[in-house]
């Protein structure tokens, strides 16, 4: 989308939308749309604008794609300088927490018998506000919320200042606590810095998992994918299997709880850049390489690798973060990758303070902990929860909550928190109201309404207003924070201040003293559990999104429902096999989970879903306050029964099949492609006039976080199977990420959609002309022509065709999640990926007012649009200067199957310039 | 009964058919001479000195439309829309060679069968009302001049 | 012998006493071979409204009981044709002794085979799409699919053996009119065409049942090619190969030839023709079926041979898995009931052992529906891309179709046991001279 | 005893009767008689089209640059009707509508399937006349649908014109 294409949006009267009626008819929508007064605009015209996403904290820009006054689509927003175009499966998957049936609608109140009853929007603010007055006399009022930034962060002050509330440090379970505390330790600075990955030629990550959930997944994509193109060196040590791990070039295992040991030995082996003061030296013990080899289980090998390395990089950058920095180990991990950052010189330029991310408001679990022990003993008047999906990680906090005089919550659904609630009042997604994010200092990105709320909904920002009794709205409020910046809510979508440079100088005394008192000798005693991060429910808030559970988790390759991935060996030695509910020591005795045994895992670590850590009461670190997310001696119990996992790869083993695009995979019976050597055929293969629409995909760059999978369900109107049906493998996704076990890497992540074949074996058998080949050089699929043989399917090698075994389920509202320009399919008939046939259509149709052909860049598809690390390329192959030729005519260019003679459109890319890969 | 309309029948082939030949040797026009055998008995097509059927042209004709009329066919309605699968030139001889012959096999069989019903004069309304019941009996008849 | 006439006549009453009034035995399977059949279409009713995803069938095996229901039925429908037509070429006698209801046999059983077709279809009411017929779109089916291929064959089949044994019925028709009364003499006559048995309506008879044969043998060899073409001219590993054609037609035979055993054993019971059909008969159907097995048994080693001669790393890994894989047990069934029981035939006491026959004759019926039940699921469920590999199990619906289908197979051949003769009595007569 | 032989013709000649009535009705279901729906307004293209020869993109304003006409909203017969023709009923309730910021909800006369992508502004660009698939709207009263939009319209002009018949053009 170009600048120039953008146009106002312009807002839809609900009664428009009200009972639209059959939504797979497009003209009828269209139509009722076009009742609308006062609306001359084009009804097939995109109305996009700029907001931003908060499904997560990283805060990235979008644009909205609306139509017939419904948003139908995110996009990752090409100029926020956050994500730069690419967004994650979260994100493009948020419009179904926007659709979702099970969204409050109407404020809800605790009835006699304990069941929600509606109440008047009216009605509830008055309680409150009696509720607050009558509080005066001595009981405290609470006010918790997940991370706040900008304009509401102002207001939520404000609020607690004149109506006497205690604003309590706001509740994530990624609070970072380790690593602000160590930077507090160290430079006096409480702060999340900033990674400048792009800028270093060494990159040590220490179980910081950069491509789920620490601080900004979307922008470290780009960032290292911007890396490998000036051969960024990657090590990466963590405990157990991230998807992370999978992408580093050298992806190390190493015990749980032994990061600090492996740190130390860097820190002593290395030379340093900037000589540590002597004190702070000798805090740190002298590890030698064998007992560093004995505590960490890293070879000598890899950890003189490992030395030469950093010794030999101009600019290394170390990162200790997510689980490692989650266990009684945490601190001195921290501290001690903050000395080597400081050794390395890496502060102030790699890691950068200016631009520290905001979490100024965010406590730690621990802190919280403390304020609940206080808040206990007092009694509560009003306790508000906002935005909060769990109050698990906080002991003690649920009951505070439910022994308040009135407990308020405001959410959009009926998250565990609700249960301690007498009130729930439903806040409308951030696509329906105002707002700002200040994700890091300098950068504040606005959050504008793309429509009018779907239901009875309220800003959280008016709701605070209002109980303050104070003019103007919450749109106002927010606009004047902006104006007061020098800026305009209205045009900008988002505001970058100039930062300055943060002087800082390492502390050597606290240093020297902290790294002593909380220097833990002893590692966890294994098999450790370890809640890895989830890239798709990042802390669990993302679980209530349908799509985000339809789509595997590229790690474990399970779609619904938890699992406790365990390795090979550990399942033999536990006795235990795939599908197997069991129950783990560690947590809560009435929690059994199903195991996947997966041959990529590591030894003597079993690892859970982040979002389980929701659900379950970590222990907590007292020296960072952060959740505990390793721990160690756990044993499985007894086994109470068997499942079938959602599993929907059918094999992770690709050996000799000609799918990798690696020599490894051409045995003979598979012919490799040779440039120039193409296999004697039959019949001429078909020419193509104008455009042979063609896809090039870099799997170096690839990191399997599946974003493509979700931006193409959302694009293309594709329904959920749900879990039944998956576990008869009857997926519908028209682009897949096959996982495979036998590569170079732990795991081999393989994007395989149609593969648009220049002589494709789906055609020919198609008795009514349904599927044939289209002069653009596209496998078309004539929907209302299928008569549903699946013949097509059988005959496809690449398996990219889905049965629409039943109707797909669309329950309401989601049903107005519908992009009109591709059809809803009915029962029976095949589908499968166009390359966004309808995007260019669009295309050409511009492309043909102004009388010239399609220009490369012009447009992209879904996919490639919203790569994170912009590993998708397409364009038109006949354009010699297009990005998708030079791409397919590089070097070590591969297609699957080739030696079929299909003559796909879909070119692999894989030079692995990560170095020397291998899982070590 | 008149000596010129008689008819004869016979529990034995053999004996029928001598009677046969006797008749026809006795000069009797084989054209008023009939019989009616409960099972086919080639010999009496030679004594009888029939032509042999000229079915088969029925179904040379039928076979013959059948195969060009499925080859035209097959190649008007590509020519008509031309669309392309797998790569496969429009006019794809070998497949439609198939079409070709299930047409012959089907055109020439039904050919036959109508030219069977053509020349055997059937279905005949009047041999449907009153029958001849040949009663496994082998017979002759001989008709009349005044039948002719 | 007695003189040929009375023995005409003892075949006469003994033919037609076979379509007397039904016994209650009769009436019973009748009952509840229909049941099955209208269950069976219930199930299909319940399949078209709720979507195909109430059959096994899954992604990536697309194909599952229904075809191989079809192949199976068109299979049966061989032995017909290639009784009346070929063994007619070949001047075998003993073929007038089954002709008739093998005749009757194929066209029921291509009637059934028709129906999955539609059955498996997603959307089966645009079922008509595959038709080529005149429409505003000029828009026309693709010659190029095998499906097409298919569509032809097998209705050309149908109408050839419909106006085939409907020309081997008129005489007999004539007779049955000549010992039947009232108003059933009065339908049988307009069906009999005014046969009489005249020197002038034998002639062209005579020739047309020649012309009918010879047209019938290359039709019958086509269409089980055809059908085989349907996974020959795929890309699918274990489908893709050239000997498809032949080995499917013997096995057509082979089925076809088990499935008269298992009709005519009891029917020749029931009905008390055991004067007019022997043991020699049965025998020569046993020569037949042993023949027809070593084709059969020949085809599935030749298949292994060319996997592992090719050294194609995908043919190889199929046939591996087709033999060790999940469906082992299916496949040793299959090699059991179709190539190692048949061997049984070498000998002759059993040959002539008509309860043996019998319980050969039910084990190939399934050892072949297994056999096309192999071929079409190992080959799908583990197909090039790893990633897309699953296993297939049928649902109930499937089941229940399938039933539904022998429920329609038999009541049309109960009901044809009553309304025609079940021996083509001209052709005994002329046999037994 | 005569009246009984009677009844089996009677239950015969019912039935036929019956599915004649059937078909009959089912018809008349099918087509729209040749009469339009009535619409909210009556309005009248034989006033705006023909005799004040008004070109059809005054009111249909999005039809050159959309692939959707655009049914005017209320503003846009405001220009006029504020002045004009006050004094009918139909106008005073557009002009109630208006005021009231109510749009007027127009019965839709021509529709083509869920399937298909049809874009108005090509066939404008391609000087395809109006009437060649609305016919004549200035005699219909009220507009109704006069030629059926079955593929074989489509694809026949599609063919008469050289304009592409890859599927993909219209079937999305």
């Amino acid at each position: 989308m170009k600048r120039r294409d953008f146009v106002k949006f312009l807002g839809v009267t609900p009664g428009a939308l009200a009972g639209s009626g059959s939504l797979a008819d497009a003209q009828e929508r269209l139509f009722e749309n076009l009742l609308r007064p006062k609306q001359q605009d084009p009804a097939d015209m995109w109305v996009v604008h700029q907001t931003t996403c908060t499904e997560c904290p990283a805060g990235c820009g979008v644009l909205v794609k609306g139509r017939e006054g419904r948003p139908v689509k995110l996009e990752g927003d090409p100029d926020h300088p956050i994500n730069r175009g690419g967004l994650c499966m979260r994100g493009q998957a948020s419009l179904g927490r926007l659709y979702h049936q099970e969204r409050l609608r109407e404020p809800l109140a605790r009835g006699a018998d304990g069941s929600w009853e509606p109440i008047s929007w009216n009605a509830a603010l008055d309680r409150i506000s009696n509720a607050l007055v009558e509080s005066r006399g001595g009981s405290r009022n609470v006010y918790l919320s997940s991370r706040t930034t900008g304009s509401l962060a102002q207001l939520l002050d404000e609020f607690a200042a004149s109506l006497n509330v205690e604003r309590l440090p706001d509740l994530e379970l990624f609070s970072y606590g380790a690593l602000r505390e160590a930077y507090d330790v160290l430079f006096g600075r409480r702060e999340v810095p900033a990674y400048h990955v792009e800028e270093a030629d060494l990159l040590v990550t220490v179980g910081a998992d950069l491509f789920e959930s620490f601080i900004s997944p979307v922008r470290f994509a780009r960032h290292v994918s911007e890396g490998l193109e000036h051969h960024l060196d990657w090590y990466h040590l963590e405990p157990q299997l991230t998807m992370t791990g999978t992408n580093a070039g050298h992806r190390i295992h190493l015990h749980a709880g032994s990061e600090q040991w492996l740190l130390a030995y860097l820190l002593k082996s290395a030379q340093p850049r900037s000589p540590l003061p002597a004190r702070v030296l000798d805090a740190v013990p002298d590890v030698t390489i064998e007992q560093a080899f004995a505590r960490t289980g890293v070879t000598p090998e890899q950890l003189q690798g490992l030395v030469a390395a950093w010794d030999a990089a101009e600019h290394p950058l170390v990162i200790a973060g997510g689980v490692s920095t989650a266990h009684a180990g945490g601190l001195p991990t921290a501290l001690l990758a903050g000395l080597l950052q400081e050794s390395s010189g890496a502060i102030g330029n790699l890691v950068d303070f200016g631009e520290a991310e905001n979490y100024d408001s965010v406590g730690t679990p621990g802190e919280l902990v403390d304020r609940v022990v206080d808040l206990a003993s007092a009694n509560v008047g009003v306790c508000f929860l906002s935005r909060l999906h769990t109050l698990a990680p906080v002991a003690g906090l649920q009951e505070v909550a439910g022994s308040a005089v009135l407990t308020v919550g405001l959410t959009d659904f009926l998250y565990p928190p609700t249960e301690a609630c007498d009130l729930l009042l439903p806040i409308s997604h951030s696509l329906e109201s105002w707002g700002d994010v200040e994700t890091y200092r300098g950068l504040t990105s606005v959050v504008r309404p793309a429509f009018t709320p779907l239901f009875d909904t309220v800003a959280e920002g008016d709701i605070l207003l209002h109980l303050m009794a104070a003019p103007g709205n919450w749109e106002d409020y927010v606009a004047r924070q902006w104006q007061a910046a020098g800026a305009d809510v209205e045009e900008q979508p988002f505001l970058e201040r100039p930062t300055r440079p943060v002087s800082t100088r390492l502390r050597a005394a606290p240093t020297a003293d902290r790294l002593a008192s909380s220097w833990t000798p002893d590692t966890l005693e294994e098999p450790v559990l370890a809640f890895s991060p989830s890239v798709r429910f990042f802390d669990g808030r993302s679980q209530v999104i349908s799509l985000l559970n339809e789509i595997p988790d590229p790690l474990t390759a399970v779609s619904y429902g938890w699992a406790l991935s365990i390795s090979e060996d550990d399942a033999m030695m536990q006795s235990v096999e795939e599908g197997h509910v069991v129950q783990v020591s560690a947590l809560g005795s009435e929690d059994f989970f199903p195991v996947r045994v997966h041959p990529a895992f590591d030894f003597a670590v079993l690892s859970l879903g982040m979002e389980h850590a929701a659900t379950a009461a970590l222990p907590i670190d007292a020296n960072t306050g952060e959740l505990i997310r390793c721990i160690g001696g756990v044993e499985l119990g007894r086994v109470r029964d068997s499942a079938v996992l959602t599993v929907l790869s059918g094999s992770m083993d690709a050996s000799g099949r000609g799918v990798l695009p690696n020599d490894v995979h051409h045995p003979p019976g598979v012919e490799a492609h040779e440039p120039g050597h193409e296999p004697r055929r039959l019949y001429p293969t078909p020419e193509h006039e104008t455009y042979r629409w063609a896809m090039a995909i870099d799997l170096d760059k690839c990191t399997g976080c599946s974003a493509c999978v979700a931006a193409c369900y959302v694009e293309n109107n594709i329904s959920i199977a749900g879990p039944d049906e998956h576990r008869k493998g009857r997926e519908m996704s028209w682009i897949r990420i096959q996982p495979y076990l036998d590569g170079d890497r732990p795991i081999e992540f393989m994007p395989v959609m149609c593969q648009q074949c220049g002589n494709a074996p789906c055609e020919t058998v198609c008795p009514v002309y349904a599927t044939y080949h289209n002069p653009d050089g596209l496998n078309a699929q004539v929907y209302n022509r299928c008569v549903g043989t699946r013949y097509c399917a059988n005959n496809c090698p690449y398996k990219a065709r889905r049965f629409n075994w039943f109707a797909g389920q669309r329950p309401e509202p989601m049903d107005l999640l519908v992009n009109p320009d591709v059809s809803v399919r009915p029962k029976g008939v095949m589908e499968k990926c166009t390359f966004c046939v309808q995007r260019i259509r669009e295309a050409k149709d511009h492309a043909k007012d102004e009388d010239r052909i399609v220009l490369d860049g012009e447009f992209t598809t879904a996919c490639a649009q919203s790569c994170p690390s912009g590993a998708i390329v397409f364009g038109n192959l006949l354009d010699e200067n297009s990005e998708v030729y030079r791409w397919a005519h590089s070097e070590n260019v591969h297609r699957i199957l080739e030696g079929l003679g299909t003559e796909p459109a879909v070119y692999y890319l894989r030079q692995d310039n990560r170095g020397d890969t291998g899982h070590e | 009964m008149s000596d010129t309309n008689r008819r004869w029948e016979f529990e034995d082939e053999h004996e029928f058919l001598e009677k046969l030949k006797e008749l026809v040797d006795q000069g009797t026009p084989t054209e008023r001479l009939d019989v009616i055998t409960p099972i086919p008995v080639p010999a009496t097509e030679e004594i009888l000195k029939m032509k042999r059927s000229p079915l088969r042209f029925f179904t040379l004709a039928g076979a013959l439309t059948g195969l060009s009329l499925g080859f035209a066919f097959t190649i008007f309605t590509v020519m008509d829309w031309p669309i392309i699968t797998g790569g496969k030139p429009l006019v794809s001889l070998p497949p439609f060679l198939i079409i070709a012959f299930a047409l012959t096999i089907l055109l020439g069989s039904l050919a036959s069968f109508a030219g069977f019903l053509i020349l055997g004069k059937m279905p005949s309304i009047s041999k449907i009302q009153n029958p001849i019941e040949h009663e496994n009996m082998f017979i002759i008849m001989l008709e009349d001049e005044a039948a002719q | 012998m007695s003189s040929p006439r009375a023995y005409f006549e003892k075949l006469e009453i003994d033919v037609l006493a076979a379509m007397g009034k039904p016994s209650i035995g009769y009436l019973i399977a009748l009952a509840v071979s229909a049941t099955c059949f209208v269950v069976g279409m219930g199930l299909w009713g319940y399949q078209m409204l709720f979507g195909m995803g109430v059959a096994g069938i899954r992604h990536p095996v697309g194909w599952g009981v229904y075809i191989t229901d079809f192949v199976f039925w068109v299979g049966i429908a061989h032995s017909g044709t290639l009784i009346s037509a070929v063994l007619f070429l070949f001047r075998a006698k003993f073929r007038s002794r089954f002709n008739r209801s093998a005749e009757a046999m194929t066209i029921f059983a291509v009637m059934t085979a028709g129906l999955f077709p539609l059955i498996h279809l997603g959307r089966s009411w645009f079922a008509y799409w595959l038709f080529p017929y005149p429409n505003q779109r000029e828009l026309w089916v693709n010659f190029r699919s095998p499906l097409v291929w298919d569509v032809f064959a097998v209705s050309t089949y149908l109408t050839v053996s419909a106006v085939f044994f409907f020309v081997g019925l008129v005489p007999d028709l004539a007779v049955v009119r000549g010992r039947a009364e009232g108003i059933r003499k009065k339908i049988y006559a307009a069906f009999s065409l005014g046969w009489i048995g005249s020197a002038k309506q034998w002639i062209h008879y005579n020739q047309l049942y020649i012309f009918l044969a010879a047209l019938a043998t290359p039709l019958v060899i086509s269409v089980h090619s055809v059908v085989s073409w349907d996974f020959a001219m795929s890309i699918v590993p274990g489908w893709h190969t050239t000997i498809f054609a032949p080995y499917f037609v013997a096995g057509a035979i082979f089925s076809g030839t088990a499935m008269v055993l298992t009709l005519m054993i009891p029917m020749r019971k029931i009905l008390k023709l055991e004067d007019h059909i022997n043991i020699g008969h049965f025998e020569s159907l046993a020569k037949i079926l042993l023949f027809t097995s070593l084709i059969v048994g020949y085809a599935y080693a030749v298949e292994f041979a060319l996997a592992f001669y090719s050294g194609h790393t995908f043919e190889i890994a199929h046939f591996t898995y087709r033999l060790l894989g999940d469906y082992w047990a299916l496949y040793a069934l299959m090699v059991f009931s179709n190539v190692l029981l048949p061997l049984a035939l070498f000998v002759k006491k059993l040959r002539r052992n008509i309860p043996f026959l019998f319980v050969l004759s039910i084990f190939v019926n399934i050892g072949m529906w297994l056999e096309r039940f192999v071929i079409i699921v190992t080959s799908l469920s583990k197909e090039y891309d790893p990633y897309s590999w699953g296993t297939y199990v049928p649902s109930m619906v499937e089941v229940g179709i399938t039933i539904g289908s022998f429920g329609l197979f038999f009541t049309l051949f109960l009901i044809f046991t009553k309304v025609l003769p079940v021996l083509a009595i001209t052709e005994v007569k002329e046999t037994a001279l | 005893m005569k009246v009984l032989r009677l009844i089996p013709y009677a239950v015969l000649f019912g039935y036929v009767g019956a599915a004649a009535v059937g078909l009959v009705v089912l018809l008349a279901l099918r087509s729209d008689g040749g009469v339009g729906p009535d619409q909210p307004i009556a309005f009248s293209h034989q006033i705006h089209a023909a005799d004040l020869a008004l070109d059809c993109t005054h009111c249909h304003q999005t039809v050159e640059v959309s692939r959707f006409p655009g049914i005017p909203s209320t503003d846009v017969c405001m220009v006029c009707h504020e002045f004009t023709a006050t004094d009918r009923p139909d106008i005073q309730r557009l002009t109630r509508l208006h005021n009231e910021g109510r749009p007027v909800e127009w019965i839709k006369v021509h529709s083509v399937p869920w399937h298909v992508y049809f874009t108005h502004k090509r066939h404008i660009k391609a000087e395809i006349e109006c009437t060649a698939c609305h016919s004549d709207v200035t005699v219909q009263l009220p507009v109704r649908q006069v030629r059926s939009f079955d593929m074989g319209m489509c694809v026949n002009c599609h063919r008469a014109n050289g304009a592409p018949t890859d599927c993909w053009t219209c079937h999305k």
